[in-house]
């Protein structure tokens, strides 16, 4: 199944933002929305950063004291400032922020986000994904539609520890834009050249197929 | 006159004992307190609980075996990269005892610590693990866990410039736990870049006013952060640390 | 482009209903928001309450009758140096609900309310007025009063330099209640004396970021301090205010 | 009775301050302590200000936006730092301050203190004086030994309401140095020239006399 980029994945959750918006992003993948935006979007980061610039990737120009939630080396910008976390915290608990975009290992069809304790055996890692679950207005789940092994991601309910009950709003991956409905997973967006069968496949919980569906809107 | 400044980490660590709870800053390498963490890695304490953030900042004392317990949000964080940490094995083998906590309740029980308040209700970790042990409680329709003030005997902070008063300010995103830990604390050490004279740091961005800190050293010697910056251009960010994405 | 920027404090204040609650920043005349305080005045808005430290910051309210309950740690502060003012008068006849409050219960509480937190126990207050219909419980034999977060529906700050994405820093000990104030609010509103462009304020030390901020405006007037100050040095220091001394 | 003046009350209490001490000074009398040490002491206002320098009396020199917690223009000096109450009242209730030096309308023999509301018509005004006492660990009341009406204010009970229990560890007055312990008041220091009928005719409580009284400390 041949899916987006993880580019294209993150212009798509780019799209998302808004001018003006106060946005938090996750480790990995969703740190690197932060490159696709145009706008004035301002981002903040837990470790302790609002308003900050996208990654440096000049090795010359890093800084490894100005880095983002995912320890990535990112640039100034006027009107950035620094803070220390208790401050980080009253901002992402306290309903300041207006979207967060996170990893997971599985959604559930009712919103439930699990993102840490992958096996048994590994040490779980929440980090503060719980805290910014507990107070941001949006939280939009970007990843990969399966595991790399192929396994399923978004299911009837999580085999993992939750993170957080019910909170995602919307789903991002490499096939589909899906929202969290009150009736269940609505099918919204899905990349050129897939059926409908295939994104059912690799997807647990039966999808609501949006009247609108499109093509993704890059 | 008000010296808090001391000759060398050996010093400043000196009289730590056995058993003792240490609240160590930064996240990943930024704001770490390397030097302290390996003066005391040196003299081999035992039986230590060891708060913070990342492996990165704490990591010489788990080589040390100086660790009984971790309260961490983010244990695993850098292990892969850091393929010599024994952190995860220690802990399958039950040599030690690790506890998560989410990264925002840790800051506000530090803080609550440091602030004689007594316990506070936090929405976070409602309908998951961190339920288990914690009393619940409803207020205006919303289910909060009752969560317990986090004070330390120690506290190890990394500042940028510090005067003999014992104000500490902070770089960019090093300020993170550091303020919070020196809070909490009975005794905070903190090691700095730069030994300034009383003025040198601006009144109006003293990150950790003097009142928090007891004794300020030098820092001995920056993090290895090269591997780590390749890493980031190499993988395009990608995955530097362990996280789910 | 982002612009929090207003064009007079008039327009800022324009969709207060009565019935607010407002959180006032400021300490005696330090840090407080006069312009806004007295844009709002004359909008003749009704039955507001008031939170905030002395009646120098949130006076024209008072005078204008707009308030119905005041919720403040020192609501007599500077009374006797401003004969006019009717808040003790009011007070009273009834007409005027007080609620007085310790300093560093009202600050954590804000706070609180910005910060996603439930209610906490606080030591302060044992033994005294404070108890009355407040939870008590003991922790490690020690004796706390449960204490709610205080949300406002505005807060008015005063800051010295402000821009365009509402960050804000604050002359020397003009920051008071100003920083807990704005995250309690669901509207902050700052008067600045200055309005920079982004990079004109220090990312070190800016006391409000611009998330806590929803509008800015420019302050119209300084307070008129000449007879306080004249009376500092003719008493040399005494009797300020009314406290007990 | 012929009391210490103003200016010598402060130094008394300046006395107990050594060098490296972190001292908070309530609003009035105990304010002026501040012009009365040589050592390195260190103030904190509850307004929100560390290590700042003494009064400034020069109405050409007073910033208004520079003053401590009774609202009189104070001086900068190297290694002061400003921070906002939030701040502030974590050093005082988390027992960071060594010493408060308060008023009081009254102190009771055991240690209680009373200082806000004198009347019931006027409104009270704890400010931070509660706050401060449930953090710091040593109280001194600086006041006189009677109001100016002549009524006593170091009394068995407080008649009037309570401001902190059992916090007081030392009353300065100008008539006299009386530590408060589990025995009773202990009268350490007298005015020259006033006997200890005198001192103890407006001290409602039997005061102990220590075994080393002696004249005031100065």
């Amino acid at each position: 199944m041949k899916g987006l980029t993880r580019e294209l994945m993150c212009l798509r959750a780019a799209n998302e933002l808004k001018e003006g918006m106060y946005v938090n992003l996750g480790t990995g993948l969703p740190s690197q929305v932060k490159d696709f935006v145009e706008e004035e979007i301002i981002f903040q980061s837990e470790n302790g950063a609002l308003g900050y610039a996208p990654t440096i990737w000049d090795e010359e120009l890093m800084d490894y004291e100005l880095i983002d939630a995912s320890a990535v080396p990112v640039g100034m910008k006027p009107g950035v400032s620094f803070f220390d976390v208790s401050t980080s915290f009253v901002m992402l608990r306290g309903g300041y922020i207006d979207v967060a975009i996170v990893g997971a290992f599985q959604v559930s069809e009712r919103g439930d986000l699990a993102n840490y304790k992958e096996k048994k055996d590994v040490l779980s890692t929440p980090g503060g994904i719980m805290d910014i679950c507990s107070g941001v207005k949006r939280v939009i789940v970007l990843m990969e539609h399966v595991t790399r092994e192929g396994k399923i991601k978004i299911v009837n309910e999580c085999s993992l520890p939750v993170t957080a009950k019910g909170v995602v709003s919307t789903i991002i991956t490499d096939l589909a834009y899906i929202d969290v409905t009150q009736e269940g997973l609505l099918l919204k967006e899905i990349v050129p050249g897939l059926s409908l069968e295939e994104v059912q496949t690799v997807t647990e919980p039966k999808l609501i197929v949006s009247k609108s569906l499109q093509e993704f809107m890059l | 006159m008000i010296n808090k400044f001391k000759n060398s980490p050996e010093e400043a660590i000196a009289d730590i004992p056995d058993g003792s709870t240490i609240g160590v800053g930064g996240f990943s390498y930024a704001g770490s307190p390397l030097t302290l963490v390996k003066a005391l890695a040196v003299r081999k304490v035992k039986n230590l609980t060891i708060v913070g953030m990342t492996p990165t900042s704490y990591g010489a004392l788990i080589e040390s075996g100086s660790i009984q317990k971790l309260i961490s949000p983010y244990p695993s964080w850098g292990l892969k990269a850091r393929h010599l940490n024994p952190l995860e094995e220690l802990w399958r083998r039950g040599e030690l005892e690790v506890e998560i906590i989410p990264m925002g309740s840790l800051a506000e029980r530090l803080r609550a610590a440091g602030a004689g308040l007594g316990p506070f209700y936090c929405p976070v970790g409602i309908g998951t693990e961190m339920e288990r042990g914690k009393e619940k409680r409803v207020f205006n329709n919303k289910e909060y866990l009752l969560e317990f003030p986090m004070p330390l005997d120690y506290a190890f902070v990394k500042g940028h410039k510090g005067d003999r008063f014992g104000n500490v300010c902070c770089r960019l995103t090093t300020k993170n736990y550091n303020p919070v830990m020196a809070m909490a604390a009975k005794i905070t050490i903190v090691e700095v870049d730069e030994m300034v004279e009383p003025g040198g740091i601006d009144p109006e961005a003293t990150h950790i006013p003097g009142i928090f800190v007891n004794r300020v050293v030098l820092t001995q010697e920056k993090p290895k952060v090269d591997w780590w910056l390749k890493q980031v251009v190499k993988t395009k960010g990608r995955r530097v640390d362990e996280g789910a994405d």
